[in-house]
């Protein structure tokens, strides 16, 4: 008797307990509003990206179209994945000084794993993560990017 | 080189039969590889084979700098990329004695735990996917989206932080951070209920997991096992209790510590844990002193030559960092002692004499992260 | 009032006008093929809103939107995987049973098919009366496992052979309590012609008739069926995270889209059994005592009452998959043998003795 | 349309089924690659035969099937008819169903009923 | 037990047993032909109980191996490093541990496997990781990606 009992009692609370479950995904059926779905690209507009996220580093060039790397190559030496190729042209000052002048800030978006111990690395801050994320492109070349804007020249210190 | 003994299928035993599950199996959760010996539904015996995302993490780091290193191991159990990075820290900032501010301190303790929740919280969808209820998984996913948000904000990334760094954190927290971890715990305090109307408390989900897979604490201790499902066997061996580090000594909470050692219980475990997880973080989201976020650290860390070891708790156990120095500023040897591939040693023998279905349900509970096995 | 008409005097005009033009022997061949392909459209359109249902209630019940691209609310979504499916090759693993392989998805929908002939879709609308419809069903779909078997087998992959043998041993043991919850009626109206059960409701469903026996009968027919349909919680044949699809598992293209179909032929199937057997097939819905409301109801027309009964019961089984985690096969048997097997035995009897006594209305 | 719907509907599936199927090998895209005659295992070479003996677990429900399928079979045509004949059938099926009854008992006893 | 305190009892008991210290734990170093002994009774007395080994691992210190074994205990909650030197750089071998640990089958197998380190009665020695037909070990330090590997 007591075999059956708990027979039957087993079978009640089998199925209360998978009445619960059903009572829950249904009650998220019948509340649409629970939704969290985001149509992407349809709500490019309003999508939050934080600012602090790590899409790809650019150089910072200001409005004169000059920016902070005294190519000195702390951010290559740091990066772990080879990620960076600086390469500089050396340059003599009107007081005859030897100079090195940053040529071509070579970023493999594609190698990148957005450590961002460059940004780190860099004495001058001269360069950031900025928080775009749609980088496919159809050839793994365009992946390759140089960052320092045609004609872009050093920030000169003096002037502050 | 000999040839390593496999299991061969025994053409002369009728019935038994060989069957690869994985590398690409919607259960191993990864590229795990496992043979095994079949008999009808029953398993006879299970080997696992490895590597097949082995990126030699330990190899590369002997040619990297100690902070390069540190960024490999955000790849190595994924889900807790914050506590991998946190070890390398700790044993960096042993190495060179360097203290670390309170403000740091209590800030990786909240994104650790943080990092705890959502790592349970994905292993509670999947392990709900692995015995078939798809829903589970979007519930956890729910949350945990929330939990990556907050990351996402002040780290940067979602899922390979690189956020905790030699001497503190890499940057300050983001102004909304306070506020919205207190809506996200708020929040899953209620959730959490839902979790056990789907899964703890279903007759099929507790039938499925009940007294399957037993791990008895003896086997348990020999073969290593730490995390959940060593604290399922009955073994107290928290890391975060017994070698705290980070202002662990100073927080108020438990070890989950229970005895019966199936699956079931493993599964307890770790929804307790997510508990204990927001009870720390309800001690500390108030209480986050002021301050630096970071003490200063050289560009270019050289540790003292010796040999130095260092273990924190995270998400599926003790993982160990073993680094040898020669006074170079790349490590000389790194060895991570890692949870899931101790964890791992336990399923040939908890799976053994149970049915294919158990092995998805042991295999969900012990929690594999394959590239943290792999390395 | 169109819809009043009813389904009776629509074939009789069609037979008449046929006539008119034709001689006999073609009035029949184009009869039948008409018929034939009333019946593809209907097992197409079903399926398509079969497949559009459960992806919208499985997206709801998951915090999910689900498919949204394919035309207005995704609703073009099955169309587009039929295209994706028809551009696939079929392919044939080396060391097939090459026969049996192709054979296979035949059989399986050829049986689905078949099962379709007794039903009684709204008054008159019938293919054939069959005195013994609900037995003959029940005969016919269960030959569906010899497909499953059929392509788990020669498959020549070991996750099918596992698939196809639980998939066996699971139709095999859960056509028992099927049957027995079907029978529980069959004693409270005494026919199997389809056409006689769903009018012996017409005052009243069996599930509301039949006392505690009849509503005992409808859930373990709801479980029974559902695990004849290897679908969640019973999806053991074709579990993804244990053998990765099961007896499928080697199939491709429209050969894989063939057991898609029927596997949802069947479902429906399924549920316009318990439609007719227990909610009264396309009987409107009755109180005793309000005739206005009841005279309402007899103005929906009665095959909205037989689909919307048949969406309800298809919902049901759609809401258990979305929500429970998959059995094992030993509780799966178990289940079936130490549970609703003797239960439904003892709910026979019952229902037997209610029947006799005259209790039920 | 009686027993000449049955042919009609086998013939509409095997139509059905047979039009699919070739418009898919019509207008599928046919590469050639030797992994794909490759059975799936994960990836992996099968090892062995795929057709061996299998365990009896299986088998020994089909049998126990077997009995209470044939006594489903009896209920049909007894169930049509309960209520003309009445109490007579009535106890008749009792002692029937209580054999098949014991029966089952007997093989949950025996451990058929258990999954080898 | 404190560190001290294993110390000497290690001194009294393994007299021929070198002794070292690190940041975190004491260290033993011990004879190639030792080591099955010490470790064996380190695991089995009750005074100490090394129930856990909770990592074991190699160095190549490119003239030598060393065998490293971290044991711990759940009861005393003491911590122990043993290691051992290995001198034959082409044919290194070791008695496995496997009959005390079963946690060393992993590891074991492992070392042999980034390392070429052989354990003897291991019950089943195998590349675990890079699988049988890479050549070379990479963890040793003159390992180089040349002589690499799958076609």
């Amino acid at each position: 008797m007591k075999a059956l009992f708990r027979y039957f009692s087993s079978i009640f609370s089998a199925f209360k307990s998978l009445w619960t479950g059903m009572r829950l995904t249904f009650y998220y059926l019948s509340h649409p509003k629970t939704i969290l779905t985001q149509q992407y690209p349809e709500n490019r507009k309003t999508l939050y990206i934080p600012e602090a996220f790590k899409g790809e580093v650019v150089l910072i060039h200001d409005e004169n179209n000059e920016h902070g790397c005294t190519a000195c190559r702390m951010c290559e030496m740091t990066c772990p994945n080879g990620t960076i190729k600086i390469t500089s042209i050396t340059e003599e000052t009107e007081d005859g000084k030897k100079k090195k002048i940053l040529d071509e800030w070579i970023y493999n978006l594609g190698m990148c794993t957005f450590c961002a111990q460059c940004i780190e690395a860099c004495p001058q801050n001269a360069i950031k993560m900025q928080n775009t994320f749609e980088h496919s492109v159809y050839d793994r070349k365009e992946l390759i990017k140089k960052l320092n804007h045609p004609g872009s020249k050093l920030k000169s210190t003096k002037k502050i | 080189m000999e040839i390593p003994k496999q299991l061969i299928p025994l053409e002369d035993t009728p019935g038994e039969f060989v069957i690869n599950v994985g590398p690409q199996h919607p259960s191993t959760h990864g590229v795990l590889h496992l043979r095994i010996k079949l008999d009808g539904e029953k398993i006879l015996e299970i080997e696992p084979h490895l590597g097949y995302i082995h990126r030699g993490i330990e190899k590369i780091s002997e040619s990297l700098g100690y902070r390069q290193s540190i960024y490999l191991t955000s790849r190595m159990d994924y889900l807790s990329a914050h506590m991998n990075n946190q070890a390398c820290s700790l044993l960096v900032e042993k190495g060179l004695q360097i203290e670390v501010p309170d403000r740091a301190k209590a800030i990786r303790i909240l994104m650790v735990e943080l990092q705890r929740l959502a790592s349970h919280q994905l292993w509670w969808g999947s392990a709900g996917l692995d015995m078939g209820a798809v829903s589970p998984f979007f519930f956890a996913f729910r949350e945990r989206e929330q939990i990556l948000e907050i990351f996402e904000e002040t780290c940067g990334t979602r899922l390979t932080m690189n956020y905790i760094t030699p001497g503190g954190v890499m940057n300050d927290l983001h102004p909304d951070f306070v506020k919205k971890v207190k809506a996200l715990i708020k929040q899953f305090k209620v959730n959490i209920h839902e979790y056990d109307k789907l899964l703890t408390g279903n007759i099929i989900f507790q039938k499925r997991t009940q007294n399957v897979g037993f791990l008895p604490r003896d086997l348990a201790i020999s073969l290593g096992a730490s995390g959940p499902v060593a604290r399922a066997s009955g073994i107290s061996c928290d890391i975060r209790k017994l070698h705290p580090y980070d202002g662990y000594e100073k927080l108020d909470f438990s070890e989950i510590v229970m005895d019966k050692g199936d699956s079931f219980t493993r599964y307890l475990v770790r929804i307790e844990e997510m508990k204990q997880s927001m009870h720390i973080i309800d001690q500390l989201i108030d209480n986050i002193p002021e301050g630096d976020y970071r003490a200063r650290v050289k560009g270019i860390i050289r540790l003292p030559e010796g040999e130095y070891y260092q273990r924190v708790e995270t998400a599926r156990g003790e993982l160990g960092v073993f680094v040898v120095s020669d006074g170079n500023k790349t490590p000389y040897r790194i060895k991570y002692r890692t949870p899931n591939f101790s964890n791992l040693g336990a399923l040939q023998y908890i799976a053994k004499d149970s049915k294919i279905g158990d092995l998805v349900a042991i295999m969900a509970t012990l929690d594999l992260i394959i590239p943290d096995i792999d390395r | 009032m169109i819809l009043m008409i009813g389904f009776k005097d629509i074939t009789l005009w069609i037979h008449q006008m046929l006539s008119g033009y034709l001689n006999p022997g073609w009035v029949v061949a184009s009869e039948a093929l008409l018929v034939g392909l009333a019946m593809i459209l209907l097992v197409v359109i079903m399926a398509v809103a079969m497949i559009y249902m459960e992806r919208k209630v499985a997206g709801f019940m998951q915090l999910r939107l689900g498919p949204m691209r394919v035309g207005l609310w995704g609703s073009m979504q099955a169309f587009a995987d039929v295209l994706k499916l028809l551009l696939k090759e079929c392919l044939t693993p080396n060391g097939a049973d090459k026969l049996l392989f192709s054979l296979a998805p035949f059989v399986v929908l050829t049986v689905s098919f078949l099962a379709l002939a007794p039903f009684s879709f709204a008054p008159g609308l019938q293919l054939w009366d069959l005195n013994i419809g609900v037995l003959y069903i029940s005969a016919v779909s269960s030959i569906g496992v010899i497909g499953i078997l059929m392509a788990g087998w020669s498959s020549n992959n070991k996750y099918s052979l596992l698939g196809g043998m639980r998939s066996g041993a699971q139709i095999v043991s859960y056509e028992l309590s099927a049957g027995l919850s079907i029978i529980a009626i069959v004693i409270m109206c005494g026919s199997l012609s389809i056409h006689d059960i769903i009018l012996s409701q017409s005052d009243g469903w069996w599930i509301f008739k039949g006392h505690l026996p009849a509503m005992f009968a409808f859930v373990v027919f709801v479980i029974a069926s559902t695990a004849e349909l290897n679908r969640a919680p019973f999806d053991l044949a074709e579990a993804e995270q244990e053998l990765t699809a099961g007896f499928h598992t080697e199939y491709s293209g429209m050969q894989f889209a063939m057991f898609f179909l029927a596997e949802y032929t069947n479902m429906f199937i399924v549920s316009m059994v318990g439609t007719t057997v227990f909610l009264g097939g396309w009987m409107p819905f009755h109180i005793v005592g309000f005739e206005a409301f009841n005279h309402l109801m007899d103005y929906v027309p009665s095959f909205i009452w037989f689909f919307g009964k048949t969406f309800f019961i298809l919902f049901l089984i759609m809401w258990f998959r979305w929500t429970f985690p998959r059995m094992r096969i030993d509780q799966l048997l178990k289940l079936e043998w130490k549970y609703l097997l003797p239960l439904s035995i003892i709910n026979i009897v019952i229902a037997a003795f209610i029947t006799i006594m005259g209790w039920h209305f | 349309m009686g027993s000449g719907s049955l042919i009609l509907l086998m013939f509409c599936g095997i139509l059905f089924a047979g039009l699919a199927i070739g418009l898919g090998k019509v207008f599928s895209i046919k590469t050639y690659n030797t992994e794909k005659g490759e059975a799936y295992e994960c990836g992996i070479q099968t090892e062995g035969t795929t057709w061996v003996q299998f365990n009896v677990g299986y088998y020994l429900f089909s049998l126990i099937f077997l009995v209470f399928d044939v006594e489903i079979v009896f209920l049909y045509p007894w169930a049509v008819v309960l209520k003309e004949i009445g109490m007579v059938a009535f106890t008749e099926i009792l002692i029937f169903s209580l054999f098949l009854f014991m029966g089952l008992l007997y093989a949950y006893k025996k451990k058929a009923l258990t999954w080898v | 037990m404190s560190k001290e305190e294993l110390k000497a009892y290690l001194e009294v008991n393994f007299p021929t047993c070198k002794f070292e210290d690190t940041i975190d734990f004491p260290v033993v170093i011990v004879e190639q032909g030792q080591l099955l002994s010490l470790l064996k009774s380190l695991r089995e007395a009750p005074s100490t109980d090394f129930d856990l080994l909770f990592c074991q691992t190699a160095v190549d210190y490119k003239t030598r191996f060393e065998v490293i074994y971290h044991l711990s205990s759940t009861t005393f909650r003491h911590d122990l490093v043993v290691k051992v030197l290995l001198d034959d750089r082409e044919h290194p071998e070791l008695e496995s541990i496997f009959s005390i640990w079963k946690a060393a089958e992993l590891f074991e197998n492992e070392i042999f496997d980034l390392f070429g380190i052989r354990f003897l009665n291991h019950p089943n020695l195998r590349r675990i990781i890079l699988g049988d037909e890479w050549q070379g070990y990479p963890l040793r330090k003159d390992y180089t990606d040349a002589n690499i590997l799958i076609p």
